[in-house]
């Protein structure tokens, strides 16, 4: 069996639920005879037709809102933002509607949509195309917000949340769209929303990390295995709801924890966890929940987004600071 | 100044509809759907629809009902509109909707319970494909679209029958950039879904002329590519009518429509407001004239479908249905504390557990203090 | 002189910079003639014309975009949401532009806006007229977010807002539009947006909230010091950027947290707050910080909203369990 | 089916304008503005801009720019709107405007500068008030509408001069609430503002008859009740004389304007895009043959305003001309690591204090490992 990119996993999911299920369809800018301008829907409109696979006219606002016409009507509407950039004028559907329309119906009726965009920084281009606003959605009541990141992942969430009986929200992160490959058997098996993915065990301190970031993660986490310290690696994959206690568990080994993301720090999802921990696990804490994300300005035109990413080395660093907690050693 | 010389490469007229004018005399022949039967059920259904905002607006100045809008006015857009639809077709309401809620067959009760702040009134037990009311100006008009395309597709790909969306917005709505979204990809992919606008002329203190340059609301179709029309919405078989062909067309495959109803807005935008601020008493004086119950009532009498015994006969008959209602939505027992977590999700993410036990416990003491 | 309300300072700032500066504008739905769904523009376009307070079509995201393109040109606009639960089609001009304009133009334009919206529950409200989701805004970078609590805040707190040279999101706690009455001489003077207020002194726990729930803060205060204890009051008032530094100083005297918001708890300012007092203070720390929020749900219809809302129940029960932590009694 | 009488309320005509067709023949008399050295500089002017457009390829296809859009075919809208407008009126541009930016005095390192990942691009030199190239679609026209509105106040309340806002979007962007919210409020404020779209029948992949059924883009001015005029979008001189006439409109108070020019995109949408995935070759083949330099050149030809000495002259100074701006972008230092965050407020806040010290570090840190 081939192995497949994060995108071309994307690809499957989406094929194998038309196939399975009459009721999706897909919609957005692009996604048609152009496959998407990442092509993640690539082939799917010649193979499954006009009347499923729908480029729309542009508009976000109409591309949130309609989906919630189609879904309170049976459909299991797939609808495609170009970039999560531009996911913002639809906003008001997703948090006023889907959100809130089986709570406003008392189950009368319901919005099993996913709602799909491209997400992260560091691919180079213009401004806009690279927002990591996941926070926003993560506080919306009503919805799931699921990030992906690997071809395996990516292909098994993307099947649950289509299957999901209610809104989600999946941001793909763009940078490792084709970054590795992997088997990805085409089963159709669906991964559950509700578990982190714990990535790399270890005793020495948890990480927390999800899209992209999870990749200069993964590496630091190799490279502090160098000089001994064993971290232990975790995927909350699904944002909301979000499990933290997978997370806890391993805290309860390492006593300390990392969160690193890429989106800005201030009331950012790290702040999130981090308080949970604190909640939950106060009394385990070795050191305070370190935080290695975006600075709390403006992702900078592509010349400096390098500098604005967490990179292996502020991840090392933060790891090494919690460690070395409290600095003069004494606690 | 240099004149040059333009070619026309477009040109668009605005129609507009009437059948029976202020003083009920009918401007042309009725449509043949206008029978005897007919123009009764429909006065009654305004007749009733206004006694349920009277009713509505007196319960929230007792405080035993939340904010109100009342449609005192443009009853003849709510039931010609909800009587124009065959039940198996999804309307999708704003929130000035009673005259259709009733239509439609939502129970009185239901209505009340949305307004006295409690969502099982949005759990209708007819028209159980139906939206519910819609808070957000616009919004509903793109999910009528969502749902023209999703009856569409189903009567496509799955064999159903063929159904269409009617939805319905304010003047002020048609500022929003929903309503210019939902008419243009209703139009691009021919759905089968009506939209209709109550003028009424104010959007809360804002009127009508400092809402929009165009001279009628109906215009704002050319800019989809999709019929627009006006009719005069005091006169229901006008909007009755229209609505009917219109729906007919889109059930028959050909595309969606634009239906200005010409109104006003004869009580204060809702129980919140008071127009006296901003509406010219004249103004509101010279609409009292033009209203639609009124002139039906004068045809039916003219033709002698309708006289003062009818009339008392439905106001008793009436006031028993409200009053009736009235009793139903007041002695229902109030929602538990944790339905406000019930229906969030289909079913209860652990990651809630915790505050949905919390929210137990307050419940336990809110009911040990209050009893 | 006399005292006045939360909504009557709102008018007097406003009045005062339209009269101080011909470059304000005032613009939102029903602000006109009509002063106003809760009449916080009362009379002003009376006072100072049609063309500098103006009725806007129905239109958010209009609403926020020519305010962008006003600001530029140097006027000072002042836009209202008639409710913040409608501010969110306007989300995408106040994300992507005028939190923005500054820094992608190197400082050549910018966006002095103040985007006004009433927000909070608790009135009784329908639908989507008691949202509290600061927590978006907050993680926008280039934003201010201020929200005032008393007569004499929103008073200066306005003012500066108005006078800022940078785009602020000015929340109304709607709830205690007229809850009390304050002398507030009509100065001119503004107060710092970057300093929290001291509403209360004590030594034993620090207790944290801004907008409505402060009045259920403060009560709650006023029942603890009832059985000795005495808490700190802090109203952080701009919550964006947050001056972190009076919450830790505070901290250093009581070692103790509670910070109450009405929003959704998941991803709130509270979970920012308690994460910045773990890096800042872990060494104070002497029990979990606790937050006392909505819950994550869709608020409620009106019936059950109380039991949404943080009462003073459950603010003295958190600063009971945060006293007695850890439960046991040993630590 | 019943037929009803129906009243016309309301009529609408949308016109064509054009000067020189295919052939570069003249269809109707110039206007006067149409001067022998306006034309020169005008084709001198959409050649330089074709001229930057095909080096920005080629420096992207070899990593020295970023995702650039070319407005290959598209010149004579750029060109012709910016040469329409007066010094001091405000150009609030998207993003394919190469013509129209070098028109208003941006200098093309600056342009080369924005595509290559370098804010300091949008801070021009010159045009110092004109906005940023805009990537949000459409967003740009309600800026236009609010600068608008400043440049009226600031003549009614202060006095300043009378100055006109213009914008321009795509056709794509004709489908999102902005426009239509934009167009809308400028009516009924009668702003001094005038939107072009370039329609050059493409949204990426989306052509234009799968992003509204409207026949014309012209004719969505009559939802706003405002002026719309189509024009041949590569007929320089008729783009040049309707943005004109409609500017002077504006400023004499008479209202807003919507100009619709027909064009067609000859080139990729970005050198992000494969257009060859849903372009129909024969339809790019014939769209070459209405493409604006090769008119206008013709005419000039005809005219003898131009032969081949002065095309070679052109070439040549342009090409000094875009290699010297490609030194110069080249060889701008990059800005500090820091940069980030000094533009984000006007002072830094203090909350942002260790986060601008941090990225310090990181700058030193970068520095010294590049070097
Ligand atoms: C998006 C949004 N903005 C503002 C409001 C507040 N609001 C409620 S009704 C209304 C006026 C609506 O006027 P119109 O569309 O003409 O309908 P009408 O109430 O006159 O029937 C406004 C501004 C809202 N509900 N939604
Ligand atoms: C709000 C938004 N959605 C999507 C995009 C991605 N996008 C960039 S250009 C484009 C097509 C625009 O087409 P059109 O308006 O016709 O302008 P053209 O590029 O053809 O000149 C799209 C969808 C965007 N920039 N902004
Ligand atoms: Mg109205
Ligand atoms: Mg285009």
């Amino acid at each position: 069996m081939a192995e497949i990119t994060l995108l071309e996993a994307v690809n499957q999911a989406l094929a194998h639920e038309l196939e399975a299920d009459a009721r999706v369809v897909l919609f957005g800018q692009d996604i048609g005879a152009n496959g998407g301008v990442f092509r993640a829907t690539d082939g799917l409109q010649q193979r499954f037709g006009t009347e499923r696979v729908m480029d729309t006219p542009l508009a976000e606002n109409m591309i949130a809102g309609i989906a919630v016409g189609m879904a309170v009507q049976g459909l299991r509407p797939v609808a495609e933002f170009q970039f999560m950039g531009f996911i913002y004028p639809g906003l008001d559907h997703i948090l006023s509607h889907a959100a809130r329309y089986r709570n406003r119906t008392r189950g009368r009726l319901s919005c099993p949509i996913v709602y799909r965009a491209p997400y992260g920084g560091g691919i180079h281009a213009p401004e806009h195309h690279s927002e990591s606003t996941e926070a926003i959605f993560a506080h919306i009541p009503g919805l799931r917000v699921v990030v992906p990141s690997s071809p395996a992942r990516a292909y098994g969430l993307l099947l649950a949340a289509i299957r999901d009986p209610d809104p989600v929200v999946f941001l793909e992160p763009k940078r490792i769209y084709r970054a590795v490959r992997q088997e990805v058997p085409d089963s159709g098996e669906a991964l559950p929303l509700d578990r982190c993915f714990r990535l790399r065990e270890g005793d020495d301190i948890t990480l927390v990390a999800w899209g992209a970031a999870l990749k200069e993660t993964l590496q630091a986490a190799d490279i502090l295995a160098e000089s001994g310290i064993e971290a232990e690696v975790i995927d909350p994959a699904t944002l909301k709801p979000l499990d933290i206690h997978t997370i806890i568990d391993s805290l309860e080994k390492t006593g300390r924890c990392v969160v690193v993301h890429e989106a800005a720090r201030f009331a950012g999802l790290g702040a999130e966890i981090a308080t949970q921990i604190n909640e939950y696990a106060f009394d385990l804490l070795k050191a305070p929940v370190q935080r290695v994300t975006g600075y709390d300005t403006v992702m900078p035109y592509y010349r400096l987004e390098d500098s604005y990413l967490p990179d292996c080395e502020r991840i090392t660093a933060a790891v090494r600071n919690t460690l070395d907690y409290p600095p003069g050693g004494a606690r | 100044m240099h004149k040059p010389r333009l070619h026309p490469v477009a040109s668009f007229d605005i129609h507009f509809l009437q059948y029976l004018d202020e003083q009920g005399q009918a401007t042309q022949a009725l449509p043949d759907s206008a029978t005897p039967d007919l123009l009764q059920a429909l006065y009654r259904q305004m007749n009733l629809a206004r006694l349920v905002d009277k009713r509505a607006v007196q319960l929230q100045r007792t405080g035993r009902l939340g904010t109100y809008p009342s449609s005192l006015g443009q009853e003849a857009v709510g039931v010609g509109v909800g009587s124009a639809m065959q039940a198996d077709d999804v309307y999708c309401p704003y929130y000035r909707e009673t005259g259709t809620l009733l239509e439609r067959g939502v129970e009185i009760e239901e209505i009340l319970a949305i307004w006295g702040g409690d969502e099982r009134g949005q759990d209708y037990q007819h028209a159980a494909e139906d939206l519910p009311l819609c808070v957000p100006i616009a919004t509903q008009l793109l999910h009528a679209a969502g749902v023209a395309f999703a009856l569409q597709y189903k009567h496509r790909q799955l064999d159903e029958p063929t159904r269409v969306a009617v939805t319905c917005a304010g003047d002020g709505a048609t500022s929003k950039g929903d309503f210019y979204e939902a008419l243009n990809l209703a139009g691009v992919w021919k759905l089968p879904v009506v939209f209709i606008i109550n003028n009424n002329q104010w959007a809360i203190s804002v009127a009508r002329s400092a809402q929009t340059a165009s001279a009628t609301i109906a215009q704002k179709a050319i800019a989809a590519g999709i019929q627009g029309l006006q009719v005069d919405g005091n006169d229901i078989i006008a909007v009755r009518t229209a609505v009917s062909d219109a729906i007919q067309r889109a059930r028959g495959g050909e595309g969606p429509a634009l239906i200005e109803a010409v109104t006003y807005r004869l009580c204060d935008h809702t129980t919140a407001d008071d127009a006296s601020r901003y509406c010219p008493p004249e103004a509101l004086e010279q609409a009292w004239a033009r209203e639609p119950l009124l002139r039906l009532g004068v045809y039916l009498r003219e033709q002698g479908l309708w006289d003062d015994g009818a009339e008392s006969d439905m106001q008793r008959e009436q006031a028993e249905i409200m009053e009736g209602a009235l009793r139903a939505y007041e002695s229902r027992p109030p929602a538990a504390v944790t339905a406000m977590f019930d229906h969030l999700y289909a079913s209860l993410p652990e990651a809630l557990r915790e505050q949905y036990q919390e929210v137990r416990e307050l419940g336990r003491r809110v009911e040990r203090e209050s009893g």
